[in-house]
């Protein structure tokens, strides 16, 4: 399991190619890359600046990705979040799991990724025309998470 | 001295001044920081009421605002989140 | 959208690293590569064939990946499967879509992948310790592609 | 000339020579041409008795065995898919 949060950009592909380097025990790999847009509902996004509370937000996500390695009986999971000021076309966040079985690592991949927009301490500064706005969760998003803990 | 950390939209009101304070003599548990807080800032006082606060006691999320707190420790005060 | 039937092998994270090269109106990319492994339910496979039917193979996965992109309102999607003699480790499948939201590229990736499975003129013959099998798609497929359909 | 294509484990067993074969007289129909087949091998016959078989006609899947066979038709038959 490898955890990492980036202050520098990041190359989704080339990492998830040496995560996924010599492993031939494994049969499946799902993965999700989220990119910074250059427009969100039609409005330029010029800057998307992340904040984090180092330490905690590193520990917190090792945490969610633990329990989420149990859950889906996930060989491997690989997580990296950037923080900072990041420019559209920018990475902001890939989570990428090996798995046996196809099943287990698109679960795996995409309920960590429910737990990371509501439960991972970081916080989202957009900047566009009108100025600079924080990001809150949108109430799908937590819907999304309480239905990935039922599930 | 009790080092305090002000994430996201916290931050931005946040004056330097109350990154690193000695601890005032009536300030004994997490809720009377967080209310001498907003007393010295009424702006952080009033974001931190607009929406769901989180304190975090060195690295630990206090789960109870009744907890002592004590010189040396490092808080950090966080809206809610907006990862991934 | 990009359909490729693949003889040789193939890098995944290259191609999903071109297909994804200057894309900064989307924000979500979800990908899933299925790969050769060194044994199958703990017997080793030496060797994986898979057979096309060259013409048709190619139109049935162009109409199921049409199919998605409808179903989905996705904007583009990558689908690369290998054919011929496959190795260990070597990549079988990738299937990656992009969209505005995570939600529908993960949809479209998990679905395709449904599709594929089921409906795709392929023919996979394992050759192990005991000599080579034809692989027939599982009870478990079948329910998994109607509950992709009904879903 | 009719040209039949065997697919995944049916390949395995299809003899050469029915790659391309003279429309036998009496193969008016899919159905006739499938028994046909069948009598030239038998394990061909056995192979797509034991399993679900889909016939593609000149790349269309044809959904109806009493469709006609023409010369200069391609005839494949497809056993259950294994992809992805």
């Amino acid at each position: 399991m490898r955890i990492c949060i980036a202050g520098q950009a990041f190359d989704p592909q080339a990492e998830i190619a040496a995560f996924t380097q010599g492993r031939d025990d494994v049969g499946a790999l799902a993965s999700f890359v989220g990119y910074c847009r250059a427009a969100t509902d039609g409005v330029a996004v010029s800057e998307l600046r992340i904040d984090h509370y180092p330490g905690f937000t590193e520990n917190e996500i090792t945490r969610l990705a633990e329990e989420t390695v149990r859950r889906f009986d996930c060989p491997d999971l690989l997580v990296i979040h950037r923080v900072g000021v990041i420019r559209p076309g920018e990475a902001i966040v890939l989570v990428a799991a090996l798995s046996i079985h196809r099943a287990s690592a698109f679960d795996a991949v995409k309920v960590l990724m429910d737990y990371l927009k509501t439960d991972a301490p970081l916080w989202k500064k957009e900047t566009g025309p009108d100025g600079a706005r924080w990001i809150e969760p949108r109430p799908e998003d937590h819907k999304r998470r309480q239905k990935a803990e039922e599930g | 001295m009790v080092r305090l950390v002000f994430l996201g939209k916290f931050g931005d009101v946040a004056p330097a001044g109350l990154a690193e304070i000695a601890l005032p003599g009536d300030v004994r548990t997490l809720s009377d920081l967080k209310q001498w807080v907003a007393r010295q800032e009424p702006r952080l006082g009033q974001a931190m009421e607009a929406t769901r606060t989180r304190l975090i006691v060195n690295q630990c999320v206090a789960h109870d605002l009744t907890a002592p707190v004590s010189d040396g420790d490092e808080v950090a005060f966080l809206p809610p989140m907006s990862g991934g």
